[in-house]
């Protein structure tokens, strides 16, 4: 009987990682790095057109090319390859194309894929793919959002209509709020402004990677993806492979950020090359591949109506949008712009909100996750309305949203868009913000460089977010017709020597599970953090499981780790009962110790694991295992939240921008490890800044995305992005009894109104309204001159608060 | 995208509309541009365009899509696509002919269209580029209406 | 990102080099091949024959001549921003060279290299430029000098002919010239949008003499001439060099795209002139 | 057409290979699979990424822009050959106590290219940083923590330094 050991609690240590072993010394396993024997590899060719009626494909000179082993069409794969899925109709009359992932007749977006090679090298599938000769005829190609709206050109002819479906919202008809029509008209102030979500590319450092291997009866595969559970059931459901032979396997994955949470074309044919030559199949897209060919992200036009009183109370809100499929729909392509649905209304008290969508099909690749998904877009919009709000009363942008955000007394708090907040604290987040930003000196050198006419003038950005994480609440998903549940997975395994096997159905891709899953499991069982394995992204070692998005790992996949190891200690207990001949009601478990309440008599976890083993000596009838699995569905989403303060220089000389200073406050809830935790937000805010700056995907007339490699696509390295000052606030969550709300997606959902509010802030006062995103020094500069050239109309320089 | 030129040659505007006419003369002045076959008013022929250490070759076919004489309009269409799968690229070329007093003076409205991979690479250059393609061509055939060697510059 | 099939030599002497540039093949010469080796992954390029320079050891490095710096063609960029040699008598040149593309870029990418490729964007045809460069070609019947004026003729073409190549490029001393270039990209990493490098000779209070030129606001780099005169003999002060400097993008021709339209572009050269002007003449900003 | 193949002598990682290779093959891809280094990945085709980073006679260059071939009779040294006798590169402790690294992808080219820079300057300012590493992207970490474990690296290097038994680890 051991003695028990003060141990210090792992929950909130800023543990260096365990993963980071193999990934600093180069012993990383990402797909492309599987080698099977006998491998073939694949080869894509992608159509250069947007839109064309595929005429004739010639692959004879492909297929007797040297190392070639088959070449395949549509029209070879028709008759097996199905429709790419989607997951989330978002109403029952959605019109939905049909999606082959190798085009059969036509092609609508450039990128497309038209036929494919398969070669004994990479290199023999490349030279073969030059040489298959395809005949197009061209046809009408609609790359504007509005212009597809309009329908005077339909792009996929048998739906009828480039409008795939409209999806609303309304308080009145929820009973969760006022008609907004009403409230406007009884608005003092009625702002209307409209935005526009350019398209992003999600730029996940590590290209897809697919590997197959049809041995025998199973077929396993190797992918680059953020959803193994999911990509399993797909491809059996589209392709008709039951699905217990299938084994789907995400190894190392290098990022994904939305952009891996996908079923690709990729896979299903590479999954069917595969299958038709008996061999072992890989496929690697190159960086132009993943450009033009892998799903983008954003891509709407927002208008919004904002009512409000003088005394800045917002009286109502009216959101429309235009959100642009693409010329397909991915997997959740059509329910993204939904997850805003919730988010418009902020951390704000409004009575009335009215939310419409449209969804519209236009010959770009199609869009759908990426981080945030949905609800960048509201908050940005939310944001920069109430920006706008404080302009246009005189009022102090932190002023305008004290007055009415949710004061921290009034949780849990069910918003106008019929969710329930369970807890927050915007007041304590914003005045440590504040605090940490020095907003008072900051506002005296914006007044110092306006009055000097300063050629770098500062402007200060305010961004107050929440956002539904933790996705999600299964009877949630239900009611927005999504076609799977939220619930997520675990498994907890205890070996004979008291180690410790988590196996978990989140499916990490660098946020860090490993680590974390470690921790939780080693308070919870009194284990030494060493002395826990986590398991996961295989099918066959995690057999459940809902994967990895929407900041949902922690807050439902760490849940179910919790779940999973309480039911091991309940089961311990009844062997540690029976070792120290006590009844189990009276056996307290604590630090790795089971003792017998009131009396020093006690066993460790490792004593009961091996007794366990053993198994010499159990209760009666008890089954000789500890081990445990667990599936927790949340019962709300969770409801992060922070300040965010960006200030900004503007050279309005030039109309370059630099971040001056970035602080953010953020309250996630507990914490489990807050090296993590900072490192998930620097990198959010480093995409959420890149969009405000740097990034969109842009397509010509023709539907040739011009962005089509890192030489175009702007992403931010080192010397673009500054040090940011990240600090914390601790409300925790009410829903889930680790108290943790999801940090994934918070830094990306803020910072983008931030830096904008900031550059607005800094030029207002010259008559500049607004500046679309990305806000490139042109774009600056331009809106500068253009407010000078109308100087007279330009409003009175608004004198800073 | 619309370029435009205009020059004016001491020839008349017959033996102007006659050179228009003839593809066998025509066609090679674009730059790296070869006639492989003629048949009528329809063609087929290869451009290939070097810009520094980028190479294209495009193969494809062209056709009179309207020769009015009494107007002294022809419209040339012409596409390709290139050898390696790396874009289509189409042109229509409307030149419009109109009798001066020292000659004729020639309006060609071009109007490119570039997809794939040489469209990513443009920075803006694609224009510029194209520009000077075509004003080459343009002095090509010019030359050969006034029975003079380009002179290479615009 | 795999190139097609070609024949690959390495010679290591500059006549074995050009004798195989005239074997009639379609051939391409890889000199740091930052620019080309890009080209030839996305099959923008297909040579039968690629010659590598990375043997001949004549091309590398930096010397002196008398009153002339010698900079070997393959000498990489990284190598002529750390040259002591080019920081004291070249400084717009050692300057310019470590704003190119990023620091791998520089340890393998080679100033010929840059330069023979001329992207209108490229940085180094500029400083050459302004520095009054000798370009050093050799070709199947022996050497000839372009100087950089001449060297550069539009859009990714220069005086080099196909079957010849730049070997080295010579550079008067200019000793007691202060040197800045104002390179202005949206990313770290990115081509400039538009630059302006200056280099400036003060006597007293006053420019004496000043060299200016612009990248990418034009097919080649463009010294700007007129706002050389300009600027001899105003005194070094904002608004006496701005005033010089006012007419930077005159007779320039800029392109328009997804960075910025021609006007912008014209525009950013006026401002980056003064700016590079003023630091070069050591003017203290505000 | 002559021979399709060449023949190649190099070290990597501190071996001396020969090994006959097409001219077309990249330096990276050689690296992968011939040698089955898989340690240093692609990220792009378009030499903006940084991820394959490794050094050749120890300074840092992009191997998906280099020609095998070009590698002929130079030192090539990999995020494999960083660590020695068992012991971790401080760069790779640094990223590792720093958490550097999300996904992880990029790290191979990010500790490369800094053991690059280190060499260059042992000291840098967060600036210097920054600007050594602006040739590889990382979209995960926002780069914050990168520079934090390459200064951190940097000193510790320095502490070593100063010890008369170390050389300069980061240039092998």
């Amino acid at each position: 009987m051991t003695i028990m050991e003060e141990r210090q609690a792992e929950i909130g240590r800023p543990r260096p990682r365990k993963e980071d072993a193999r990934l600093i010394t180069g012993r990383s396993r990402y797909t492309d790095n599987i080698t099977l024997p006998g491998m073939l590899h694949l080869a894509m060719v992608r159509s250069p057109l947007a839109r064309a009626r595929i005429t004739g494909i010639d692959t004879s000179a492909a297929a007797s090319a040297p190392g070639v082993v088959q070449v395949l069409t549509g029209a070879d794969l028709a008759a097996e390859q199905g429709s790419m899925p989607n997951a989330w109709p978002i109403t029952p009359e959605q019109k939905t194309p049909p999606h082959p992932a190798v085009a059969v007749d036509t092609v609508n977006f450039a990128g497309e894929i038209v036929a494919v090679v398969i070669a004994r090298s990479a290199a023999a599938a490349r030279d073969a793919s030059e040489l298959i000769d395809v005949d197009y005829e061209d046809l009408p190609v609609v790359t504007d959002l509005a212009t597809a709206a309009r329908d005077e050109e339909v792009i996929h002819p048998d739906l009828g209509t480039n409008r795939s479906a409209t999806w609303v919202f309304d308080s009145a008809q929820a009973g969760t709020g006022g008609d907004v029509e009403e409230a406007l008209a009884n608005s003092e102030v009625v702002i209307e402004r409209t935005f526009t979500q350019q398209r992003l590319i999600p730029a996940f450092m590590e290209p897809r990677s697919t590997v197959v291997d049809p041995t025998g009866e199973q077929i396993t595969m190797w992918s680059a993806t953020q959803i193994p559970h999911v990509l399993r059931v797909m491809l059996a459901l589209t392709l008709g492979v039951p699905e217990s032979k299938l084994r789907v396997i995400a190894p190392d994955v290098g990022g994904g950020f939305g952009g891996k949470l996908q079923v690709t074309p990729e896979e299903v044919i590479t999954l069917l090359a595969a299958r038709r030559v008996g061999k072992p199949c890989k496929y690697t897209e190159t960086r132009s591949e993943t450009m033009m060919g892998a799903h983008h992200g954003r891509d709407q036009l927002q208008t919004l109506r904002l009512g409000a009183n003088r005394d800045g109370t917002v009286t109502g809100l009216d959101v429309r949008l235009l959100a642009d499929m693409g010329a397909y729909l991915g997997l959740i392509t059509s329910g993204i712009p939904i997850l805003g649905a919730f988010m418009y209304n902020g951390i704000y008290k409004f009575s009335a909100y009215r939310f419409e969508c449209t969804n519209v099909f236009t010959n770009k690749v199609w869009t759908d996750a990426y981080r945030g998904a949905g609800r960048p877009e509201a908050t940005f919009a939310i944001e920069r309305m109430m920006d706008e709000l404080a302009t246009e009363l005189g009022m102090d942008p932190i002023e305008v949203r004290r007055k009415n955000w949710i004061a921290h007394e009034e949780f849990p708090f069910t918003t106008v868009a019929s969710l329930e907040y369970d807890s927050g604290n915007y007041e304590a987040a914003t005045d440590k913000a504040l605090e940490l930003f020095d907003y008072e000196g900051l506002r005296a050198e914006q007044r110092r460089r306006r009055e000097s006419g300063d050629p770098v003038q500062l402007g200060i950005g305010v961004s107050t977010f929440t956002e539904m994480c933790g996705l999600a609440p299964s009877r949630v998903l239900g009611a927005l017709d999504y076609g799977a549940g939220g619930w997520e997975y675990a498994q907890v395994r205890v070996l004979p020597t008291g180690n410790v096997e988590v196996v978990t159905g989140v499916s990490p891709h660098g946020q860090g599970h490993v680590t974390a899953w470690s921790q939780i499991v080693a308070d919870r069982l009194g284990v030494p953090f060493e002395n826990v394995e986590v398991l996961y992204g295989d099918t066959q070692v995690a057999q459940r499981g809902m994967d990895t998005y929407g900041s949902r790992s922690l807050a439902v996949g760490g849940m179910a780790v919790v779940a999973a190891t309480d039911k091991v200690v309940e089961k311990a207990k009844q062997v540690a009962a029976h070792m120290l001949e006590a009844a189990t009601e009276d056996i307290e478990f604590s630090g790795g110790q089971f003792s017998v309440r009131g009396t020093d008599q006690g066993v460790s976890f490792n004593d009961v694991a091996l007794a366990t083993f053993a198994a010499h000596d159990l209760p009666d009838g008890f089954e000789p295992s500890l081990d445990s699995d667990a599936t927790f569905d949340p019962e709300n989403f969770s409801f992060p939240h922070g300040t965010h303060l960006a200030a900004m220089e503007v050279d309005t000389e030039t109309g370059q921008v630099r971040v001056h200073k970035y602080v953010c406050v953020d309250d996630v809830g507990h914490v489990i490890n807050p090296l993590i935790v900072d490192g998930q937000v620097h990198g959010g805010l480093a995409q959420g800044i890149a969009q405000a700056l740097f990034e969109e995907a842009i397509y010509d007339e023709s539907g040739t995305l011009l962005t089509g490699s890192f030489t175009e696509y702007l992403v931010p390295s080192a010397p673009d992005l500054p040090e940011f000052t990240v600090d914390r606030t601790y409300t925790p969550a009410t829903t889930n009894v680790l108290g943790v709300k999801g940090v994934g997606e918070a830094g990306t959902i803020a910072s983008t109104p931030a830096i904008v509010n900031g550059i607005l802030d800094a030029i207002r006062h010259l008559g500049v309204e607004d500046v679309p995103m990305p806000c490139s020094p042109s774009r600056v500069w331009n809106a500068i001159q253009q407010a000078r050239t109308s100087g007279q109309q330009a409003p009175e320089p608004e004198v800073a608060p | 995208m619309e370029l435009t030129h205009h020059f004016e040659v001491p020839a008349s505007k017959e033996t102007t509309w006659q050179t228009f006419n003839d593809l066998e003369q025509v066609v090679p002045c674009f730059p790296g541009a070869t006639l492989t076959e003629v048949d009528g008013d329809e063609f087929t022929g290869q451009v290939k365009v070097k810009i520094g250490p980028i190479s294209l070759t495009y193969q494809g076919t062209g056709r009179f899509v309207e020769r009015d004489e009494a107007a002294g309009k022809i419209v040339l269409e012409a596409s390709g696509k290139d050898r390696r799968g790396n874009g289509n690229a189409g042109a229509t070329v409307t030149a419009v002919l109109t009798e001066t007093a020292d000659g004729t003076a020639v309006d060609v409205n071009t109007d490119l269209d570039i997809g794939g991979k040489p469209a990513q690479f443009g920075r803006g250059m694609i224009q510029s580029i194209s520009n000077k393609m075509l004003q080459r061509f343009l002095d090509c055939i010019r030359s050969k209406m006034t029975d003079e060697q380009p002179t290479g510059t615009p | 990102m795999i190139p097609s099939q070609f024949e690959f030599r390495a010679p290591t002497t500059v006549d074995e080099a050009v004798e195989l540039l005239s074997n009639g093949m379609d051939v391409k010469v890889l000199a740091g091949g930052q620019s080309l080796l890009p080209v030839l992954k996305l099959r923008m390029a297909d040579p039968e024959m690629v010659v590598s320079l990375t043997k001949v050891d004549a091309l590398r490095g930096v010397r002196r001549d008398g009153d002339q710096l010698v900079i070997g063609a393959m000498t990489t960029h990284a190598e002529v921003a750390t040259d002591p040699l080019i920081a004291a008598h070249a400084g717009l040149v050692g300057k310019v060279a470590g704003t190119i593309a990023d620091p791998q870029v520089r340890n393998r990418g080679t100033i010929g290299g840059a330069v023979v490729h001329a992207d209108p964007a490229g940085d180094m045809g500029g400083a050459l430029l302004a520095s009054d460069a000798q370009m050093t070609i050799a070709g199947p019947t022996g050497t000839r000098t372009v100087p950089a004026a001449e060297f550069f003729v539009d859009f990714f073409t220069t005086a080099v002919d196909e079957d010849e190549l730049l070997t080295e490029i010579r550079l008067p001393v200019f000793d007691g010239w202060g040197a800045d270039y104002q390179k202005f990209t949206r990313v770290a990493q990115q081509w400039s949008i538009v630059a302006a490098g200056a280099m400036v000779r003060t006597s007293g209070d006053q420019i004496a003499e000043a060299r200016v030129v612009l990248t990418n606001m034009d097919s080649v780099p463009r010294r700007a001439t007129a706002v050389e005169q300009a600027l001899a003999g105003v005194p070094v002060t904002e608004e006496a060099v701005a005033s010089a400097c006012a007419a930077a993008a005159e007779g320039t021709n800029p392109t328009s795209d997804l960075n910025g339209d021609a006007e912008y572009r014209r525009h950013l050269a006026t401002v980056l002139t003064r700016r590079a002007v003023l630091a070069a003449a050591g003017h203290r900003g505000t | 057409m002559a021979s399709r193949t060449q023949t190649i002598s190099l070290t990597v990682d501190g071996v001396r290979y020969t090994d006959d290779v097409e001219p077309r093959l990249l330096l990276v891809q050689y690296l992968r699979e011939v040698l089955g280094k898989t340690g240093t990945v692609v990220g792009c085709d378009t030499t903006n990424c940084g991820a394959c980073t490794v050094l050749v006679d120890g300074r840092g260059i992009k191997s998906c822009t280099m020609l095998a071939v070009e590698a002929d009779g130079h030192e090539v040294t990999t995020i494999e050959g960083l660590s020695a006798n068992g012991e971790l590169h401080p760069l790779q402790r640094a990223f590792n106590t720093c958490h550097a690294l999300q996904c992880g992808f990029c790290t191979p080219g990010m500790i490369m290219q800094s053991a690059s820079l280190l060499a260059d300057n042992p000291d840098p300012s967060e600036e210097e940083v920054r600007h050594g590493l602006e040739g590889n992207l990382c979209r995960c970490t926002g780069y914050q923590n990168i520079v934090a474990a390459v200064r951190q690296a940097a000193a510790e290097t320095a502490g070593h330094a100063s010890s008369p038994a170390s050389g300069s680890e980061a240039t092998q």
